[in-house]
Formats: C-alpha cells, structure tokens, sequence
C-alpha cells in the first residue's frame, strides 16, 4: 500500500475534533504540498503574461506553461501537445466539442449516442446540441452495473456521428472499455468522446490506445489546482473545427474586416489562460508519474477490496456498482436501508468523514437506479484502509442512531 | 437549538403525526428538492378561513420529515391569513434545530409546499 | 505616493543580474503576498467542491467561494451577487454575453456598435456574431486618441442593439466616459457592454454610475490570480439569456428527455469552478479596497505625469495616447523613432526593464495609428517615479546603441 | 554566438547590402509577422538554376532586418536546388545569433519567405 498522506497538508485537519476522513476525491482532489508550493513559486518568481513576450519573465511564463502542456500529452500518450486545450474543467472541454465541431453540423441533422451512467456534463451538452437538430439517444446499463455495450451494436446507424461515453462512472465506479467501443464506434465511422474524468486521475490511459477521437478530464481531480481542465483531441479534428472563444492570443492577424486564426492549440484558447493552474497540475503530473499510475491502481484495487469486504460484513447496505475491485474504481455509492443518504453524510461529518450525497450529477443514472439520492464514498492514491474503517464505524453509529 | 438528530426529530422522523393524505382537500401542493432527490406531498382541509386539517405525504431524509410534522402540527387550527405570513426565518427558529447551510434547503421543503399549497387555495 | 513593492514578492527578482523594474501590468499583474497565502491557505485548510456538499469542508469551500462572489458585487457597486458571473478571464466574459444573448438573436438582424481602439476580445466575438447575421460597425478615435463621441450620436439607429466600448484603453490608455455612452445608447434603447479589464484595477467603478448592462474585467489584472475572470450583468439580462456552457451544477433537474437550469448566477458557472481562483481573488479585493481605489488612481496619475514629463525631455519618442494625465490610465505606448519595438523591448530587458511590445492585442488600432507595433509601459500600485526613470535610463541606451 | 545587437546586426540592420528590389523576378514573395507587424518582400532572379540575384524589402526589427541581409548573403550563387535544402536550424546556427524564443519568429521571416518565393519559382 502507498504511504502519501504526509504530503496532503489538508489531511492533517480536525473536524468538530476528529482527524478528518477525506473519502470525497471524485468531487475534487485534495493537493500536495509540492502542487502547493509549484503554483506559489510561480507566483513568486516568474508571473507574467504568455503572450509571446519579448521579456524574461513572460518568457519563463510561457516556457512554464508549455512545458504543462508537454507534460499532459506524454501522461496521456498524445502525438504531440498541439492535441491538448487548456480549459477550465472537464466540463468546459466538453462544451468545447459541442460548440466547435457538433453545433455547426447539428441541423444537418445525424445522431449521438451517449449513455444513462454519464455524469450531467456528458448529457446536458448533448441535449443543447440535440435542441439544434442532432438525434440524442442513451444507451442503458445491465443489472450488474455494466454498460450494455451489446446494445450499442444493435443502435449504431449510419446516422450516428457521434458515441460519448464515461470511461469510469463517478457513481457505479464502473469502468468501461473504451477500446470495445471505440472499436465498434469506429466501424461504423462514428467519432468516439471520452469522459475520463474519473480515470486519469486513477490509471494509466493512454489515448492512442483507447482510440478515442476527443478526450475530458479535470485538472482538479487529479491533484492539481481548481480551475483545469484538459480535452484532449486529434490534430485532424482540432484543424476543421471552428474556433470557441474568440479574442486574443486566439487569432494571427485582425482587421476590422475579417480575421485569420492562430493554429492549434491555440486557437482555442483566447484570452489570458489559467497559468498558475497549468504549472500546478505539472506539478501534480509529477507528482502521480513519480509514484507511478500502475502503482494508484493497485492501491486503490486493495482499498475498494478491503471496503466492499467491510461493507458487506456490515449489513444493511445496498452498494450500486460492481462486485469485482478489479472492474471497477474506488468509488463507491451506496444507501443504508432506512436513512437517507443526506443522513448519512451528516451523521458522518460529525465524526470526521467526508463523503458525498444526493445525486452525484447523475440523475437520470439515480432514476434507472430508483433512487432518489446516494451516499458516495471515493478513495485516491492519500487514503488508506484504516479511512474506510472509519467510514464503517461511522456507518454503524449511523445504523444505531436511526435504529436500523 | 435542538441537535440536528436529537431524539425529538428522530421520533418525529419516525413517527410522524400528520403523516398521510386527505382525500378532496381544498389544497394540495407537490415540491421537490432535485438535489436529494426529496419530493412532499401537502394535503390542507380549510374550514372557515381555518386550516382544519393538514397531512404531508413523501420521502425524504430526517429533517424534512420532521421538519414537515412539526409545521403541520403548528399550523393546525390557525387562520390561513396567519399563516401566510409565517416567514421562513420564523418557522425555522420555531424549529429550533441548528442546521448548516445545506441542510437547510431540507427543512424548507415542507414550508415551501405549504405556501404554494396556500396560494393555491386562494 | 503608494509604498507598496515589499508586498509583492516577485518584484524582489533579479533579471539578467539587474533589479527587475516591471512595466507591464496592463498584460497581467503582480500578486502581493496575501493574494499568494490567500491561494495556499484555501489548498492546505479548505479545499472541497462547492457542489452544495453535506459534509464541513464542502460547505467551508462553498462559503469562500460565495464570500468572494459577494466581494466582487460589493467592488463594482452590482445590486446584487447574483449579478456576478465566474469566468476565466475577461475575454469568456465578453464570449458569454455574445454567446447566450447575442447568437440567439442574431439571425434576425440589428446592428452592433464596437470601436477601434478595442482589445481583439471586444472585436473578435463581435465578427463572430457578425458571421451570424448582426451588423457590426466601429467607432472612429480623435486626433487627441478619445474616442470620437460626437460620431456615435450619428450611426446608431433603430437598429443598434448594442454598444460595446472599452473602458480604459490597454494601448492609449485613454479613458473613456461610460456614463456619457450609456446615456447615448439607452436613450437610443440599445444596451452597453463595458471592457472594464484596464479600469476595475485602477480605479472605482460603480456599474450604477456607469450605467452598463454588461461589464467585463480580469482578475489577473487587479492582483488575482490566473483563470479569473468577472462578468457583471444585470440581473434582468441574466434571467433572460440563455445558458452558456452546460453540465453540471447549472442545472436544476436532468433527465433524458430534458433539463431545467439553475437560478442565476450558477446558471452560467457549469462543472468545478477555480474556487482557489475566486478565494484568491477576494484576498486581491481586500488588498485594494484597504489601500482605496482613489489612492491607486492617485498615485498612477502621479506615475503618468512623471513618465511623459521624462519622456518628452528625452526626445525621439513618439507617444499614441492623450497628454493629460488625469484623462488617462498609466498604460503608455510609444515608439523610439528609428527603432522597432522589439528591439527597444529587447534592450529594455537586459537592463532588468520588462515593457511589451508588439501589438498588443489591438491591430486595428495600430493600423489606425499607422504603426506596425507599439512600445508599451505600464505602471501599477506597486511602481514607483524610480521604476520609470530606469526604463528612460534605458532607453537612452537604446537610442546609444542604434545611435538615433 | 554573437550578441543580438553586435555590431554586425547593426551595421546590417542600418546599412543592409541586399536591400532593394528587383523588377521582372523570377519569384517573389511577402511575409508578415503579424505579432510585430513586420512585414518583408523576397525578389529572386534565377539563372541556369542558381540564384543569380536576390534582394529583400520590408520593414522589421534589428533581428529581422539583419538575419534578411544575411541568408541573401550566403544564398546568392547558390544552386536553387542545394538552398531549397537549407533547414531553419542550419540557417540559424549559421546565423551564429544568440536568440531567445520570442526572438526566433523575426530572425525566420526571411527564410519562411525565401522558401516561399522558391516554392514559386517551381
Ligand atoms: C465522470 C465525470 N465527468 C465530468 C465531471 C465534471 O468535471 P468538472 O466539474 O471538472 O467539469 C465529473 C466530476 O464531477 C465526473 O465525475
Ligand atoms: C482592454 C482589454 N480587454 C480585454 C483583455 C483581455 O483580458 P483577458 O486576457 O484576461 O481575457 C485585455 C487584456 O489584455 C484588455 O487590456
């Protein structure tokens, strides 16, 4: 097991007295100290501008910047960093996609495929696209919490332009084979969107081997600062699409008449970027590729092991998910029989133990669930066992608190 | 204030008075709260320009159970003007139970029913 | 004068041996230290996603946020908070308000009114509204670098649906009177977008007196950090216009067959904020209010004065902006005659004295000037008379060098 | 490496020995950096395949200029052929100028239109 909690300034925090139990990493990530002290030295040594200055300082700045792009491609295996767009989160670079290659062929018509499991960044999207003329169709999950891939042979039609899919749910902590549906999405000369938003942070993926065409993640959920993103896409499809925003830094030349753009990647980053955010989640890709991401992996297998195990002796709990560690991430939804998940949490934050509920942003994945809410507990590369130990007294606590 | 799961509320919670229907009541008024997947049913029998009788019907965690019995046994008997005016800060302080910011929305639900089930019966 | 350097950590530096003199404010600014501990102490005490969590530091992450959201409607006067949008930067600001109110609308005609002395991020997004059907049509500028006024009176029309000017501009560092623009446009019953990236660190605005329905500004411009931006509608407006990106938090409920939006303003702030960026932001706010905007536009009054007063005693130096330093902002372009920019910049930074060059995100500007690029100086709290007087020392090496 | 305002690049800068232009070319072409508003003309006369002739106009910085007067220097009597071979890295380190990366763009402007202009030149 990994050792790292040391690193994690925050997880040294009280709450109403009890050491605090982080168990809420897939909403966002706690950060280490060496994340931390990269967005304050850049802060104290080498803020400027990256507008292509003629200064030092704007120099470093930019170097700074384009190296955390550097460094994001070869975590992800891209062909070159031109493929990667700096946004605000993943959610951003999902829009991004929308608005620049699907809303101007929308009402050309054609369709998307997405699924019940996404997360609402990976629906709401599609939904605008869909009000501008694009079919919108979900493909379901099967009883074992897995995505009914079979289906997709059956709903895949010349029509479909487009299959957007969670690599790793966020509820189910399902993850799915991007290669499989990649693979049949590609056959039928479908473009195929990743939402990796629960996967980078947690495994090796590389995108020349998921096959996909576009890719989604969070900065911030992978150790680094708030306000990251990342899309991923390739060049080709980067060089057709229309820009997103439009204003400087994103453009070659302006007039009054007309303008030209700026080539990727930069064409779609107008405006001054989240610098200091770049050059943290560096620091943050540092700092996972030097414990290494097969490494997290396992680390988090054992601790979704252990936590299923104890789950179960425990009783009276409903997980939704698979029963296989080895299938799926360290995230884990579940409900106590008789108390609401809001319960739950509360009863919870009193001793100490952060976890999510409510939705998760996956209502109509709650609804194929019938449930009105969850409680989500989420583990990452600083928790341990004795955490979700933790969460399991508590849960007893809560079971004798409601009597149940 | 009363804790959040003080042995009242989880009575309340778990045997709850004014828990049911009225069948052709004068008002009925559904809410939802997305976020926790809650969802309250008010049922209000108004008699002389008096609530006479009210029921809540749903589902929802302790506090908004809770929270929806004991406005319900509050307002029982009372003038439906009088009861208009019942400000959300003061039907929280009646409630007397320290709830953070989020909980809060919890505790609301039934009084957010109740306004709209009055509005409704005019 | 304002003694403020100690605070800023990076002014410390040394570049190429030499004491830095930083002179380029207007691209991005510094941070003083208690923006910097501001940033480091939300990762090490508070960090959660603000997704209205049940647990502590959710809701400690949710308030911060909040708080800073409050900060900013308190800054610029806004009616209320809900007037205030996070964005990353000023230019998503601009995009917002052209995406949600504008697009929809543009199909069916009308004219927009921008004006030559604007960044590309006021010029773009309109060629990019003007693509999609809306006029688009530039005020000129005077001889004495303000914009011509007199001449907007002529060309709007029953038409015009917006007037979009900047505030101060980031080239001539004219200052332009909004309550004079406002009063034009709505009389006219066209609404106004206020570029307000080189005025809200500078000076007080109130969004009452200058009667605005949009405003736009940076963040890493008034001492905040990277990755944010402000836009400041009024409410009306907001309630009104379309969502801009979608996902989660701006909705209310989500199914498969459609979606409600949340209120505003989480309406237009889909998927995980910078919180870290918004917490920062408020510490930068603090910062400004307690020295008082008053004393901030003071003192770069008295920097302004000094410059050009060292300036014209220098001779060979051409300056685009007006002479008066009460009707200007501290940001001075120039030109040392014989010399092109770049040179000037280079030289300058081997005498530690960062300036831009280039130019800076206004080419129709600087065609209306007749200029290929400019020199530009800019000066902010932090700068001191002796800043500006090693960039002169400076540029008499330059003109040595290339004996002019 | 030299300085990047040694005083060669000056004197080339300020007195430039294949400034001008040439009238019936075999191949011309513009370039412009639109960041520093350089922009800068290429004129070549071609002869039994080499260039027999080759002058530059424009407008630029120091760099620019000079790096312009420079690559004519070494591509005059040259076989088209053997300069359409000569990569951005060989001219650069030929150039023998201490560059920074923003510096880079305008020392490259007259090679990008050289290439240009030979592109043309079929
Ligand atoms: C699967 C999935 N997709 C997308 C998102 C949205 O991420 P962000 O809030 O960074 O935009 C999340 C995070 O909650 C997620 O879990
Ligand atoms: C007047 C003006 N408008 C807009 C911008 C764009 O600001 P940002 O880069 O933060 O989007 C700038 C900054 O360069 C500016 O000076």
């Amino acid at each position: 097991m990994l050792d790292t909690k040391k690193d994690f300034p925050l997880l040294k925090r009280k709450i109403s007295g009890k050491d605090l139990v982080y168990l809420d990493s897939a909403a966002t990530s706690q950060k280490p100290v060496q994340v931390i002290e990269a967005v304050k030295e850049y802060y104290e040594n080498r803020n400027a501008n990256v507008a292509r200055s003629v200064h030092k300082l704007g120099e470093e700045a930019t170097e700074a910047y384009e190296n955390a792009r550097k460094a994001v491609a070869k975590l992800i295996n891209a062909n070159s960093e031109k493929e990667i767009i700096f946004v605000r989160n993943a959610t951003e670079a999902i829009n991004l996609v929308a608005y620049s290659y699907f809303l101007p062929i929308a009402p050309s018509g054609g369709k998307i495929i997405s699924t019940v499991m996404e997360h609402h960044s990976n629906i709401v999207p599609w939904q605008f696209i869909n009000s501008h003329g694009m079919e919108l169709e979900f493909l379901g999950i099967k009883k074992d919490f897995t995505l009914d891939t079979e289906n997709l042979g059956r709903i895949l039609s010349p029509e479909t332009k487009l299959v957007t899919v969670t690599h790793a749910s966020n509820v189910l902590g399902t993850v799915n084979d991007p290669k499989e549906i990649s693979g049949m999405a590609h056959d039928n000369g479908s473009l195929v969107m990743l939402d990796a938003a629960q996967s980078v942070p947690h495994m090796q993926v590389d995108v020349q081997d998921t096959g996909c065409d576009f890719m989604a993640f969070s900065g911030h959920k992978m150790l680094g600062p708030t306000g990251t993103g990342i899309l991923y896409a390739k060049e080709e499809h980067l060089e057709s699409m229309e820009p997103f925003m439009y204003g400087g830094d994103m453009i070659k030349e302006v007039s009054l008449e007309g303008t030209t753009f700026n080539g990727i990647p930069w064409k779609f980053e107008a405006g001054t970027p989240n610098i200091a955010g770049a050059v943290g989640l560096h620091a943050a890709i540092d700092y996972l590729e030097k414990i290494g991401l097969e490494k997290i992996r396992r680390h988090e297998a054992e601790l979704t092991e252990h936590a299923l195990d104890e789950f179960s002796r425990l009783g009276g709990v409903e997980i939704y998910g698979p029963k296989n560690a080895d299938k799926r991430g360290c995230v884990i939804s579940f409900n106590v029989k008789g108390v609401h998940p809001h319960d739950v949490a509360s009863l919870l934050d009193r001793e100490g133990v952060a976890i999510r509920s409510g939705h998760a942003c996956a209502q109509p994945l709650m609804k194929r669930l019938g449930v009105g809410a969850v409680a989500r507990a989420s583990g990452y590369l600083y928790n341990g066992k004795s955490d979700f130990d933790a969460l399991v007294e508590g849960l007893k606590k809560v079971k004798r608190v409601f009597g149940v | 204030m009363l804790d959040m799961y003080a042995e009242e509320i989880l009575e309340r919670y778990k045997d709850p008075v004014n828990k049911g229907s009225i069948k052709n009541t004068a008002a009925e008024a559904h809410e939802t709260n997305p976020l926790c997947g809650d969802s309250l049913d008010i049922y209000l029998k108004i008699e002389g320009g008096k609530i006479s009788g009210a029921k809540f019907n749903g589902f929802g965690c302790a506090i908004s159970q809770a929270a929806a019995d004991i406005l319900l046994d509050t307002v029982k008997g009372k003038n439906v003007k009088d009861v208009k005016m019942l400000s959300k800060g003061s039907f929280l302080s009646a409630l007397g139970v320290s709830l953070s910011p989020a909980r809060l929305k919890c505790a609301l639900l039934s009084w957010h029913a109740l306004m709209m089930a009055l509005e409704r019966a005019g």
